[in-house]
């Protein structure tokens, strides 16, 4: 039998599901093309924001048992190199997307059009930064701003927009708000605040105290949340947090993702793990006889 | 003296291995040795590296000079904040460690091996001379430092029963120049290099074996922020290699795989 | 080296930190009582609501990676047998915890009183169920109601009063205005909302759909709600989410815990479990030389 | 007739393991042997249970009465909608397992067992008398049931070599009885009781052994509801034992530790 693991994202053809999430190895032209190489579906930049950001100084991640907390502090050139490192990084017409990280509308604005211009072949607002001031989790909770910032946006730009979110109280309002003004799909989740501390040195670990939880431990949130977003609004939807083999992938798509994000477990499989879920993903089809991946996206809604 | 407790007797996993300062060698003001007791057993490969953190300051890569997986020896030089409050740390004082991390020298015991490392660059390759010395081989230890103050590991390569040879930049012990100069002369003798040190004299290193086709084994430096392959600080040149989850050490063929031309 | 691992928790003295959390093997006296000789400092009973509730069908629970889920449903045989329960479940002078969950003022109001006649040692408010309508969530988030419902209990009973709280966008609004109204400590944290799905039977697992998700997934995020909590307010914290061993419970401790509530993990290791974490514990004060685990409360805001 | 898929082949880990029903054996209309190949290998001994869902209908728990890792037998009675639908599957459907859990029967080679099995109580000892017998015992098997339309496996145990006595009820076949009155007269030939059924059954045989200072351990159900410890549903009578945790197989000094007078 064979199997076909395309899906499209909004308009975006992706061979398979699997995109790089932003932020992991996302800032460097030849990472995101060793993405690519390795099979991904699409990839992400890290969020870029106007100004280009050291980070924070190290420690940036802690290792927690369920996970990683990490608080590299958006850390990246800013988004005036994005143009260079769009180019260097296209390969194989794999799509790129390039998240933004603004700390004003007219800052998101720009770097929009900015990756518009640049060839991204899509744009993605990270509204849910964990750890940053003024470019986090206070930009994603308000839906009047979201709704504001998506319109203008996207009146402005000809590729689709995605927003990433959190989770916060009112994902449900936000999304609803950020759709109506034409977001074209949604990537949930990012990290969740979190914090871990040293017993021995009697500190927190990161430089910065707080980081991002990601990895299997937020895996059943995002589950939710994906599932609450499709069940409402059929969203197009990215899913992310805590893939690590092919179930959690499929977890996701039939909850209602269109597409899978993946970053934490890179760090222990390396970028191999996309070719590692797609034959998992095949596997699976084959066995269950499912011809089209896209078959499943959203399934356990109609079983 | 004892470490005062074990990690296994409270129960649990901690994200850092607690290290207990021991033992401090002066190799000079800015250059030492630092003997260091962990609170549980880490098997750590020559050519692997820990991030050693010391709460206050930052956390930074090192790869050790020596470890029984107990007792582990890192050879420090003092270049920024963190690392020169690490080498002027007292006894009894602790840092805390992750890892290991990264690739380690990968040994076939056929090979003639020449060992070359430049100023603390020599700190895996004497924790390596040690393993092949163990294994029965008896490879080349070269070190190659700016002056004699420098000098770390030549006593101990000797007493290893090895050849070992002290390049000095300034001439003021043993061979004069650079040790990329000099092991031009002996390289036919080896099947395979295994260098660490400077980018440019891994890069030195790297076009030498390229010409005359002998094997490398290389351990590079870059920023390491995470160790673990997320962040994306420490990339090699204008490869895509990281050198925390790839490297530190990497062989020719990969090398060739990825074009690296040098950092510049 | 002696050590003490005694605490007070509101007046409560504490043999030791460790609470048997709110709903693990909490509704029947005998349970509560094997806790108790299980060597646990404290003992919080499942949440009475005014009514017996059968609880969800089965499946009520799916181990996920990094925790577990439940849905239980807060089934409870309803708050007048409380009183039985709480007679038969005493042993040794270990305070007996009992945890309400109403589904408006009225009926928390009477239940706290009936459990303070009935001889509990403290009374915890549920506002944190993640998967039982109109008694979860929605009231944690409800600043306003929060301080109606602690300063109307706080002036009819004798006997501590803390809040059970999760994770929520506001929780130190909530929190700061039920200290104002004189809660006497804070229980952080519920589970959070959360879903798996079988892939291969293609549904979710639980059969109420969404579950509370706990274990080693949520203790960075309680840990996170700890050292935010007594940062600002320096409250009195009954550390709960992840606690496996004694260094998760340490970590809660630097944070600022008074105490350490214990669930998921039991089902791992048993009601022994207590005892290891106090031995280690125990061990760690040795090591580290502390006299007194009261001076390990908050640590690492004075560090 | 394969699978059609391993588990393994796809990587990763989920909650329930995939069994499909491959075989039926109606020993009678509401007592049923399924056959069940598993997507993966499962450790399962005698006494320990499975949880065993249906999607869309709940999860009850069912201790197998045969299991070699991958393929297991469930001996089912339907007494309400789960376990009647699990009954009246068809030939490859799937039912989804999670396990094992609880404890299971001890045994020591050098005794003499006498299993009891009342009911589909009779599943886990017949397992029990499979891996007995591999072991080299011969213990003696009792099966009581009502009538012999709701008779199990004594043909099994006689196929494994087994004494095997029927107890029936009503006499249609066997002994007439309650099997508690019959094993009274043989009670004193063996050194250990191990027995499954009915809470009645298990508390006479309980106070037999106790009288006689014979060892018993006995497989006791409850209700099942989470299967792992944390939700408090299964206690045995007024005891702190949870029958998902503690037992189901609980021996002669728990049941004494506890001061068990049986559940009314
Ligand atoms: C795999 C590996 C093994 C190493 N082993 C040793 C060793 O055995 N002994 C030893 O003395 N040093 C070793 N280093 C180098 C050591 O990590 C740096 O000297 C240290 O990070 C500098 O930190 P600092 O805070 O003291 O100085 P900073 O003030 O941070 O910087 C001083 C200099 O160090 C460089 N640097 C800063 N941060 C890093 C970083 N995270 N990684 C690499 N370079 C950095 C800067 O570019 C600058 O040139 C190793 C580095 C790597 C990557
Ligand atoms: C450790 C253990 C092993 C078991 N092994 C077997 C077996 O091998 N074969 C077999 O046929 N049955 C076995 N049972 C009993 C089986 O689990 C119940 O018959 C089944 O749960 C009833 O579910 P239902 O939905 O069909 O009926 P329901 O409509 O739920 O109930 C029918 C009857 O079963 C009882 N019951 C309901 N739910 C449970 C539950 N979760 N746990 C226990 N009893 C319950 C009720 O009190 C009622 O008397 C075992 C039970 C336990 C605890
Ligand atoms: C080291 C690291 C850096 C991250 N940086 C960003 C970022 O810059 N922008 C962003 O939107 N998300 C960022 N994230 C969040 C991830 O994109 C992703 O949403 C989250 O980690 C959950 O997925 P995972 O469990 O697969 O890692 C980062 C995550 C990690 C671990
Ligand atoms: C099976 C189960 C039932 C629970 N029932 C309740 C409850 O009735 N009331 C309550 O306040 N919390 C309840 N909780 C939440 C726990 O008390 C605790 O806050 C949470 O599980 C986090 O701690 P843990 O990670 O140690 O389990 C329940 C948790 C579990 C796992
Ligand atoms: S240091 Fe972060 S990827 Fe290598
Ligand atoms: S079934 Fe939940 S504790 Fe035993």
């Amino acid at each position: 039998m064979t199997v076909d693991l395309g899906v499209y994202l909004s308009g975006l053809r992706l061979r398979n599901p699997t995109i790089l999430a932003s932020g992991i190895l996302g800032d460097k032209a030849q990472l995101l093309r060793r993405a690519s190489e390795s099979g991904f579906g699409a990839v992400t930049t890290k969020s870029f924001t106007y100004n280009p950001r050291e980070g924070y100084k190290t420690p940036i991640v802690a290792e927690v048992k369920a996970g990683l907390l990490n608080a590299v502090g958006l850390a990246n050139p800013g988004y005036k190199m994005m143009r260079k490192i769009i180019s260097e990084a296209r390969i194989n017409g794999v799509p790129i997307i390039v998240s933004l990280a603004g700390s004003n509308i007219d800052e998101f604005h720009r770097m929009a059009i900015y990756a518009d211009e640049s060839g991204a072949d899509a744009v993605e607002l990270n509204l849910s930064c964990p750890h940053v001031e003024k470019m986090g989790m206070e930009i994603g909770q308000d839906p009047n701003y979201v709704a504001r910032l998506v319109g203008d946006i996207k009146g402005s730009i000809t590729i689709p927009l995605f927003i990433k979110i959190g989770l916060t109280d009112n994902y449900m309002e936000v999304v609803g708000r950020a759709l109506d003004k034409g977001a074209d799909g949604v990537t949930a989740i990012n990290t969740i605040r979190a914090m871990a501390i040293d017993i021995y040195a009697k500190k927190p670990i990161l430089s910065n105290i707080y980081g991002g939880l990601s990895g299997p431990a937020i895996h059943p949130i995002a589950i939710r949340i994906t599932y609450d977003l499709y069940s409402e609004y059929r969203a197009t939807i990215i899913g992310t947090g805590g893939v690590e083999d092919c179930k959690d992938a499929l977890e996701f798509i039939l909850a209602g993702a269109t597409a899978i994000g993946i970053g934490t477990s890179i760090s222990k499989k390396g970028l191999n793990i996309a070719k590692d879920i797609v034959r998992g993903i095949r596997k699976y089809m084959e066995n269950e006889g499912v011809k089209k991946l896209e078959d499943l996206i959203g399934y356990v809604h109609k079983n | 003296m004892s470490i005062g407790y074990r990690d296994e007797a409270i129960g649990g996993e901690s994200s850092y291995t607690v290290g207990i300062l021991k033992r401090i060698y002066v190799h000079n003001r800015n250059l030492k040795s630092l003997y260091i007791e962990l609170n549980h057993w880490l098997d750590i490969k020559p050519g692997q590296f820990l991030m050693v953190w010391i709460p206050g300051y930052e956390e930074i890569p090192i790869s050790p000079s020596y470890s029984d997986g107990e007792l582990i020896r890192l050879t420090v030089k003092g270049v920024g904040d963190t690392s020169k409050k690490l080498i002027n740390m007292n006894m009894g004082d602790r840092v805390y460690v992750r890892g290991p991390y990264g690739t380690y020298f990968k040994i076939d015991d056929r090979d003639k091996y020449l060992l070359v490392g430049g100023g603390y660059g020599a700190a895996p390759l004497i924790f390596l001379a040690h393993k092949l010395v163990e294994m029965g081989l008896r490879p080349k230890y070269v070190e190659g430092v700016k002056s004699i103050s420098e000098q770390l590991f030549i006593k101990e390569a000797e007493s290893l029963g090895l050849e070992a040879t002290l390049v000095t930049e300034d001439g003021s012990s043993g061979i004069r120049g650079l040790v990329t100069d000099y092991i031009v002369s002996i390289l036919d003798n080896f099947d395979s290099v295994l260098a660490c040190g400077p980018t440019p004299m891994l890069d030195k290193v790297l076009d030498l074996c390229r010409s005359r086709g002998i094997n490398c084994q290389l351990s590079y430096e870059s920023i390491v922020k995470c160790g673990i392959g997320v962040c994306g600080s420490c990339t090699l040149g204008n490869t895509g290699l990281l050198i925390c989850f790839d490297g530190p050490v990497l062989d020719i063929n990969t090398l060739n795989k990825w074009r690296y031309r040098g950092s510049d």
